[in-house]
């Protein structure tokens, strides 16, 4: 880390604010931006390790503390500041992947609304204080509370800090702290602990043959999402040997699209369907009871008596939620998947040790009693994320003096008295327990922004002013959990370099509560009355229970499964919207006996018609520019349903009133239409139809050829045989693929009279012409997650352009949060098109997602319009846009039938401008080696341009060719479960290079001669297979 | 026939004024020979010629690292504690007190950074990494001049990118080779 | 230079002075008229006019010159836009046709100013600003010994007005 | 020479033959007297004027602000990337071409009726070259680096791409412009040379000296004068053909579905010169009312331009249906899914709005009477203007917004920058207009009188004939 006492020197020449638009101004008005006079500042002690050399980045092995999984990650610093994550390859628990809401703790780090220092609550003002204060005024406050007149409020995480708090605590003789975790599943963790005496066992896919979900959202927030997602594209990209998977709920959640077979059930009645699985229970009663299709189980349960190991998983956050769970443990092991596909021996230690919301409820209660004198408060947000009808806000009232740690002013921090934010965990030193025996270090990746101290900091010398200094000799945190370490400081710092070490850290002293919840008699599904819905709430894919709101990123970012951003929305069954008379963006109420909440309606065919659905994490009323007064929260509507035995708290189930409102509130969606009209822009083939490499190689050549059968997978307008099937092996697309431009491939390139080719030439000294990067993206793998965007956004200096604040000049929508998305301006590069197939009336239909970026067209359709060369095709295959060249035709993106070109219609990229997207500090996360793009100029996916020069660079300066899989580009790398492998496709040592000769491979709109670099793999479809006789 | 210039005369005066207009306005004029007023007159002569010091010494990165580097204010004290600002006679002229090292020395005592003013500069959309040129044997002077002679420094060249793209494209004496293709600086 | 200038009413007795005029050869006469009038063009029998050349090299050069540029201009810095040929006519032919025709007609105008020497500052001698109204002049270039002759004729001829100048 | 020989007197007024064109004018002095009256400044025409310049001004207003905002302030909605400015650029272009078409083609084809009408048209087309002009650069994300279109040595060694159909623009309309503006000024310079004649404002006859480049209507003058005019014509009918085939080219070199077709070169033409007629009449028939010119421009000329209207009316009629055979004929999905949504999606009214008023209302020019009655042919050439700008409307929006990916189809609306800029391109168009036609004769006088028979000795003694005339028809 550099002194930041000096501005860095990289930052200013790095931040090209101006770039492109002011760079017009100023060439019209001075003839040449470097008039300007400006500074560089050295530093005034140059740090001594080599890790600065300025321009280049220096790579910090931390763990991000986004959700309680904790995985390990690489912070990418340059000059002092942190302005990128990536997955740590060496993790074990995220093997370098990385999803959305990780790579926007960056956001967090560099929020512009983040607490610049302690404060504490003068009357009704906040009076800014320093940190004697505020400690000294805390070690007063403590004196005199005693046991539990104390409570501590701490985001659930693992490792160290638990330990230390609660050290701390019983230091100074206060009870231990609650880890209240508002997105851990409760009632699986209670069952799990039960059935296996561990939280949460690993999950492994590849391993079983079916797998039924009931609820459980595993690629969104249910568990470890990227472990689950890493492992369970492994498992579908194996082809015939995939395993099936049925998705049972209520609504199709992203994981629900995921699967083959959706088995719509009310909320509630998975418990029953589970039992009835097993044997007890007649699946027809059942059926009618769930009101699940009736074939659809038998289908199942026939189908379960061949697949074995069949995996099954609970998540339905419903009240007989525990006993569901309970159902399911047992379930797998009767189909014998626990020490195959579920793994109780590895698992995943993160989840332990988090506290029920019994306790916390109860807690709450004390508080409303006046028993509690102290509250602490540290990363979670109670008031936000607990129903409304918990009355957590009067609770909190009726406490005398409140602490808060957190870094950002919140609806619960504003409640408080003093205020000592925490550092952000990309500031801070730390342990994390991802796995029983691996740990997770923290380190810092950057000096602390503000004048903000780490908690643990901050609590020991609160210790050092009372009767507990004895207890806390050590000065720091870091010194504590070196005390911690196994093996002491010189271990310590040897394992950060790689950021894992193999190891326990000691874990609490007190131990949650006995583990053997009684399951409580089954809870009848209480029947609709008239007009009724069940209500489900589930927590937003990326912004969690709500945390993830302040972080631009995640609210641009549109939701994978009704793609809508910057904005709540309400989920019903179209025949509800027909029989309401109501269209997209109708508002809508839902009233319960708990409250009402008000949201526009999105029409989703993946939702029961007797249901609604509403996601978690906006309407926050104090979270910052990004957040507040966006959306709804429907805990709002939620009544208090805690289950007697586990102590968990139910979201769904509640019954609910539907009416319609007059109003009109436009979705925010990125979505044109939703079918893909028979084009074959995602396309799939049958399990059935594939065959193993080796099968086919055996093959005599002629067989091998013979065209698969296909859905519907022919090109809408591809007249000939060759497009429908380009994976066949001596497919005539390739050449297009293998040279930089598809016309080298056929021939001529500069004219027969110009002196040289330059450096298309394939024998140019510089080689240029031999590569041809190029990307595949395997569809059987992608799930949709949309981490490659954020990953996108966080490379490339994309700006967010939906904020409130951005909306001020867009016609129509002046002031609207996602204005600019409204008018289609947004500027992702790179987008996931989810498309349906099939009957959207019945649960059949099939959802495929699809990433669509710049395809690098050989034949680009982009180039020859440009009447300046703003666009046009380098030798190595690249169709690059220069962006100080253009001046904003447009007529590139008209010609683009990808549509995937992006025009900066406002100074997004423009400090001294309203719809300026990075304000400070903000700015300091933008990639120093990307440009940032002005207004008026056309920008598109560049491949990660600087990433192939950097490391042309790097290979140079050590004398080498670039290495085959020396590098690759952000989306790919993020990617949660490997669906993008970039590479250069003219070099068969490129792993592209061959999944690109997959025989699932296809180009989008082949027919129209553009030869793109991207290959997309056919995603594979599992029908179900014929019931057997035995069935019913 | 006086006429006839009457009418031509102002086409010309036009053509000539779109003509310049034109050329100013596309920014054909470049920021050479600019001299701004340095916080310390550091003069390079005395280091580089005078004491044959390597520009490595100071500029750390420039074969390593896209940035040159710029010395930080310790790098500077390194030599100046010992060589203070009371100079005896020398080769470099009578003896005299420097008042720059003096300035040096208060930065240094106000841990204060030295604000020097910027000159070489290329736009930002221009991806220049130093070491790929200095390892290409591209000398310092090359684009930055005669540095080592000049008192003050001043921008000794346009940096234009026609004239980047003359060496680029091997025009220029001694010929390079390097790569032209747009997307080699502009990404 | 001198000679004699006939003011006429009417066309047909223009045209008859001409034809006389020209049978006595008295010297160089200029005709003019407010508007072009085949009659007069007949009675004249002039040569075709030169402008024509103008036009067609002026074209022939803008053609040339259209087709050189854009190839040039591309294989001075090949760079490959849709797989396309970096200099390929075809395209081209639009910018040589624009040029042809603008080159051309520049051209022409100025064939025009050349042959017809124009643009000149003084009505020279022998003009009347009746002539573009609805007059018709006719200008005897003669010396003064004929100046006499020519007078008659062209009142004779029913000029409303004859005067002589210098 | 016969011909010439005939007494104008025998013929009744507002017969005409192919002797006589004007019978309302009887001599050359009738045409300079009568002509010349029409250049005097009036309070209507200042009042005119200044509307223009007002409405000139909120387009200026609101240009600048959207060059300080961004082009988002405009009513673009991606992957609509081309809207309103666009659509009135190719709408003005169309307007010029009807001046070129009716200045140089029918003179090589010796239409009679060109003489009269031809000045107003080829003015018009100067002007709405010049306002057509400024939509491209206006729609440039970044105006101020329009330059960079232009081929010139520069010190980046960067030139344009040539293949670019946006360059073949540039060359087109800037030839077109040159060439125009060349033709229109020498068929000026006789006339102006009259108007110096009869100039007594010492100041004004400078001025008109200067500009008559010292015409003295000499044989020498007249007959390269009338060879240059020739050729000039002659360069200037394949040049108005290429221009509008180049704009067309903007759309039929892309792939967009609608876009992508060869019939666009002569549709475009076609539908150019119909919307060029529609704003002669737009333009002709007050000016002929205000400025007393029945005479000249007479209800006969009318009729025949009217039959131009027709015609060509007929021929876009015909492009529209051939483009729907061709979406069909050819099978191409995503072709005929536009062309479906082009008719009864979004944006089915623009669509029906353009039928009706390029093809089903000029049907009723079928009817002499109506193609003789002034009011009838004003009403319908507002008509026609709107409708060929909803023409333009449906060519552009809907192609793009029904792209080959299902996934960004969307919707576009207009802002008012939009539509301020497109009042102030009225604006400006008509301020230039209204300058032209009170400083410089509107209707040429020296080319009359090639239609106004000459005086002749045969007719007897001269007396002048103090001309009082029948009140003509329209």
């Amino acid at each position: 880390m550099s002194d930041t006492s000096a501005p860095p020197s990289g930052v200013r020449r790095r931040e090209f604010l101006k770039v492109l638009g002011a760079t017009g101004a100023a060439t019209a008005a001075i003839g040449c931006t470097s008039s300007h006079v400006e500074k560089l500042i050295p530093y005034l002690v140059q740090p001594d390790n080599d890790n600065t050399v300025p321009g280049v980045s220096t790579y910090f092995a931390t763990t991000c503390r986004e959700c309680a999984a904790s995985c390990g990650v690489l912070a990418e610093a340059r000059d002092g500041r942190t302005f990128k994550l990536e997955g740590n390859p060496e993790h074990p628990l995220n093997r370098g992947a990385l999803c959305a809401r990780g790579q926007a703790a960056v956001q967090g780090l560099l929020n512009p609304d983040r607490y610049r220092g302690p404060r504490m609550r003068r009357g009704n003002a906040w009076a800014n204080i320093t940190w004697d204060e505020a400690i000294a005024l805390l070690a007063q406050k403590l004196a005199g509370v005693q046991g539990a007149a104390s409570v501590f409020l701490n985001r659930h995480e693992s490792g160290a800090f638990p330990a230390f708090l609660d050290q701390w605590l019983s230091a100074h003789g206060l009870a231990p702290h609650l880890s209240y975790d508002p997105l851990l599943d409760g009632a699986v963790v209670q069952a799990n602990l039960q059935s296996y005496g561990v939280a949460w066992p690993a999950i492994d896919f590849t391993a079983a043959r079916l797998i039924v979900s009931f609820g459980a959202d595993f690629l969104e927030t249910w568990g470890a999402s990227v472990p689950q997602q890493l492992s369970f594209a492994d498992a579908r990209a194996r082809g015939a040997q995939a395993p099936r998977f049925v998705y049972i709920g209520p609504r199709r959640s992203l994981t629900g699209l995921n699967a083959d077979t959706w088995i719509p059930c009310a909320p509630g009645s998975e418990l029953a369907i589970a039992r009835a699985l097993v044997g007890n229970g007649s699946l027809d009663d059942v059926a009618t009871q769930s009101g699940a299709p009736a074939d659809a189980l038998r289908a199942l349960r026939s189908e379960l008596e061949s697949a074995s190991p069949a995996l099954f998983l609970s998540g339905a956050n419903v009240r007989n939620a525990f006993e569901l769970a309970l159902a399911v443990n047992d379930l797998n092991r009767s189909h014998g998947s626990v020490g195959s596909a579920l793994l109780p021996d590895r698992a995943i230690a993160a989840f332990e040790g988090a506290s029920r919301d019994a306790d916390v409820i109860d807690a709450l209660d004390r508080m409303r009693r006046g028993q509690v004198a102290l509250l602490f408060v540290r990363g979670v947000n109670p008031v936000h994320t607990l129903p409304a009808a918990a009355g957590v806000a009067d609770a909190l009232a009726k406490v005398p003096f409140k602490v808060s740690f957190s870094s950002y002013p919140d609806a619960t921090s504003e409640l408080c008295d003093l205020i000592l934010p925490d550092n952000h965990p990309l500031e801070s030193w730390g342990i994390a327990q991802p796995l029983a025996g691996e740990m997770s270090l923290q380190q810092p990746a950057m000096r602390p922004l503000f004048d903000t101290r780490a908690t643990g900091d901050v609590l020991i010398d609160v210790a050092h002013r009372t009767a507990a200094s004895s207890r806390f000799g050590m000065t720091s945190y870091r010194d504590w959990i070196i005390e911690q370490y196994p093996g002491g400081v010189r271990a310590f710092t040897a394992a950060l370099e790689k950021g894992v070490a193999p190891g326990r850290v000691a874990g609490r002293m007190s131990a949650p509560r006995s583990t053997t919840a009684a399951a409580a008699a089954t809870p009848a599904i209480t029947p609709l009355a008239e007009g009724e819905f069940h209500l489900v709430v589930y927590p937003h894919p990326a912004l969690g229970e709500g945390s993830g709101a302040n972080k631009p990123w995640l609210q641009e970012m549109p939701d994978p499964v009704s793609k809508v951003s910057w904005q709540s929305w309400i989920e019903v069954h179209p025949t509800v919207a027909k029989r309401l008379d109501i269209v997209p963006g109708s508002v809508l109420r839902v009233e319960t006996s708990a409250g009402h909440v008000d949201a526009p309606a999105f029409v989703y065919p993946g939702i029961r018609p007797d249901t609604v659905a509403i996601a978690l994490g906006r309407g926050h009323t104090a979270y910052g520019r990004f957040a507040e007064g966006i959306g709804i929260n429907p805990l709002t509507a939620v009544p208090v349903a805690l289950h007697p035995g586990a102590g968990v708290l139910a979201l769904s189930g509640a019954h609910a009133q539907v009416h319609t409102v007059d109003a009109f509130d436009e979705l925010v969606t990125t979505e044109g239409s939703a079918r893909q009209h028979d084009r074959g822009i995602a396309q799939v083939v049958p399990v059935t139809a594939l065959l193993s490499r080796e099968e086919r190689s055996r093959l005599p050549q002629t067989v091998a050829n013979v065209r698969m059968p296909q859905a519907e997978n022919a090109p809408a307008e591809g007249g000939e045989e060759e497009e429908e099937y380009p994976g066949k092996p001596d497919t005539d697309f390739l050449p297009g693929l293998r040279s930089a431009v598809a016309a080298d491939a056929q021939g001529e390139l500069v004219s027969k009279n110009a002196k040289d080719r330059g450096m298309y030439a394939l024998d140019h000294w510089s080689g240029m012409a031999k590569r041809r990067w190029a990307m595949t993206i395997d569809l059987a793998r992608c799930t949709g997650c949309s981490a490659c965007i954020t990953a996108c956004y966080a490379e490339n200096n994309v700006p967010t352009v939906g904020a409130p604040y951005q909306s001020t000049r867009t016609p129509g929508y002046q002031g609207r949060p996602g204005a600019n998305i409204l008018r289609g301006r947004e500027m992702t590069w790179m987008r996931v098109e989810r498309y349906y197939e099939g009957n959207v009336e019945d649960s059949s239909f099939e959802a495929r997602f699809v990433p669509m970026l710049c395809q690098h067209c050989g034949n680009a359709p982009c180039e020859p319009v440009c009447p300046v060369y703003a666009t046009y095709h380098s030798p190595d295959g690249l169709n690059v846009q220069v962006y100080n060249r253009c001046v904003g035709t447009r007529y590139c993106s008209n010609n683009c039938p990808y549509k995937v070109r992006y025009f900066n219609w406002f100074g997004f990229g423009e400090a001294n401008r309203t719809q300026y997207a990075w304000p400070e500090p903000l700015h300091l996360q933008l990639n120093p080696d990307v440009n940032v793009r002005g207004k008026g100029v056309m920008e598109k996916c560049t491949f990660c341009v600087q990433r192939i020069r950097e490391a042309e660079s790097r290979a140079r300066l050590e004398g080498r060719e670039v290495q085959p899989d020396e590098f690759t580009t952000s989306c790919a790398q993020a990617c949660p479960s490997r669906a993008i492998i970039f590479g250069d496709a003219a070099s068969p040592d490129w792993t592209v290079s061959h999944v690109a000769a997959d025989e699932r491979g296809y180009h989008v709109f082949p027919e129209l001669n553009t030869y793109t670099a991207v290959v997309y793999l056919k995603k594979i479809v599992h029908p179900a297979p014929p019931e057997a006789p035995s069935g019913a | 026939m006086t006429m006839r210039k009457w009418v031509v005369v102002p086409g010309f005066l036009a053509l000539a004024a779109a003509a310049i207009v034109l050329s100013a306005y596309s920014g054909a004029s470049t920021p050479q020979g600019r001299k701004p007023q340095q916080p310390i007159a550091f003069p390079h002569p005395t280091h580089v010629a005078g004491l044959g010091m390597n520009c490595l010494y100071c500029h750390f990165a420039a074969n390593k690292a896209p940035d040159p580097g710029l010395p930080a204010v310790n790098t500077c004290m390194g030599c100046h504690l010992v060589v203070g600002p009371s100079r005896p006679a020398s080769q470099f002229g009578p003896a005299r007190t420097s008042a720059e090292i003096t300035k040096l020395q208060q930065y240094w005592n106000a841990k204060k950074p030295i604000p020097w003013i910027r000159i070489h500069k290329v736009p930002d959309y221009v991806q220049f990494p130093h070491m790929r040129h200095v390892n290409a044997g591209v000398s310092c002077q090359t684009c930055h001049g005669e540095i080592q002679n000049m008192p003050v420094v001043y921008q000794a060249k346009p940096l234009s990118m026609g004239w980047c793209i003359n060496c680029h494209t091997g025009r220029s004496n001694p010929p390079f080779k390097a790569r032209y293709d747009c997307s080699t600086c502009h990404y | 230079m001198q000679g004699v200038l006939g003011i006429f009413s009417e066309l047909d007795s223009t045209v008859h002075a001409i034809e006389a005029l020209r049978k006595k050869r008295y010297g160089d006469i200029t005709v003019y008229s407010p508007t072009p009038r085949h009659e007069l063009e007949h009675a004249l029998r002039h040569r075709p006019s030169v402008v024509r050349r103008f036009t067609l090299i002026g074209g022939l050069l803008g053609m040339t010159f259209g087709y050189w540029i854009p190839i040039w201009v591309s294989d001075y810095w090949p760079l490959v836009v849709g797989g396309k040929p970096v200099a390929s006519w075809v395209p081209y032919t639009v910018i040589s046709f624009e040029l042809m025709v603008l080159i051309g007609g520049l051209s022409t105008v100025a064939g025009l100013f050349v042959a017809a020497r124009i643009p000149r500052i003084t009505a020279t001698i022998g003009y009347s600003p009746l002539f573009s109204d609805d007059r018709f002049g006719v200008w005897v270039e003669s010396p003064p010994e004929h100046a006499g002759a020519v007078r008659d004729l062209l009142s004779s001829e029913g000029a409303v007005e004859v005067r002589s100048e210098r | 020479m016969a011909s010439t020989l005939k007494p104008v007197d025998t013929l009744p007024p507002d017969l005409p033959s192919a002797d006589v064109h004007l019978p309302g004018v009887k001599t050359y002095h009738q045409v300079n007297v009568d002509i010349r009256s029409t250049l005097h400044p009036t309070k209507a025409w200042f009042g005119a004027l200044s509307i223009a310049i007002l409405c000139l001004l909120v387009g200026i207003t609101a240009w600048m602000y959207q060059i300080y905002m961004g082009l988002g302030v405009a009513g673009y909605e991606p992957p609509v990337m081309w809207g309103v400015y666009i659509v009135s650029f190719v709408f003005w272009v169309g307007i010029g071409h009807a001046g070129t078409l009716i200045s140089a083609i029918l003179y090589l084809f010796r239409a009679g009726f060109r003489t009269t009408i031809y000045r107003t048209a080829e003015a018009m087309t100067v002007f709405a070259v010049m306002t057509a002009g400024l939509f491209p650069i206006l729609h440039l994300g970044r105006p101020w680096k329009f330059f960079w279109l232009i081929p010139y040595p520069n010190w980046r060694l960067i030139w344009p791409q040539f293949k670019s159909p946006l360059i073949w623009d540039v060359f087109a309309i800037l030839t077109y412009l040159t060439i125009s503006t060349t033709f229109l000024f020498l068929g000026l310079v006789p006339d102006i040379a009259a108007l110096r004649d009869a100039e007594t404002h010492p100041i004004r006859k400078r001025i008109y000296a200067v500009l008559s480049l010292g015409w003295r209507n000499s044989d020498q003058e007249w007959r390269h004068f009338s060879r240059a005019y020739l050729f000039l014509a002659a360069l200037s009918t394949p040049l108005v053909l290429s221009v509008h085939s180049v704009v067309s080219f903007d759309f039929a070199m892309s792939l967009v579905p609608g876009w992508h077709t060869t019939i666009f070169a002569p549709y475009f033409v076609a539908g150019a010169i119909f919307s060029g007629i529609g704003m002669v009449f737009t333009i002709l028939i007050p000016l002929r009312r205000w400025f007393g010119l029945k005479r000249y421009v007479t209800i006969n000329d009318l009729d025949a331009a009217a039959k131009m209207c027709l015609l060509t009316s007929l021929v876009v009629g015909l492009a529209y249906l051939t483009e729907f055979w061709v979406a069909w004929y050819s099978g191409n999905e995503v072709e005929q899914s536009y062309f479906v949504a082009r008719v009864f999606g979004q944006w089915w009214w623009a669509a029906w709005i353009m039928l009706t008023c390029n093809v089903i209302l000029p049907l009723s020019l079928f009817v002499q009477r109506l193609r003789r009655n002034t009011t009838w042919l004003f009403i319908l050439s507002l008509f026609i203007n709107l409708g060929m700008w909803y023409e333009r409307f449906v060519i552009v929006i809907p192609g793009l917004s029904h792209e080959f990916e299902p996934w960004q189809w969307t919707r576009y609306s207009p802002s008012a920058v939009d539509w301020s800029i497109l009042l102030g391109s009225f604006g400006w168009f008509f301020m230039w207009f209204l300058l032209f036609c009170r400083q410089l004769p509107a209707v040429p006088i020296a080319e009359i009188k090639e239609i106004v028979p000459a005086r002749l000795r045969a007719l007897g003694k001269h007396t002048e004939p103090e001309y009082t005339l029948p009140e003509l028809e329209g």
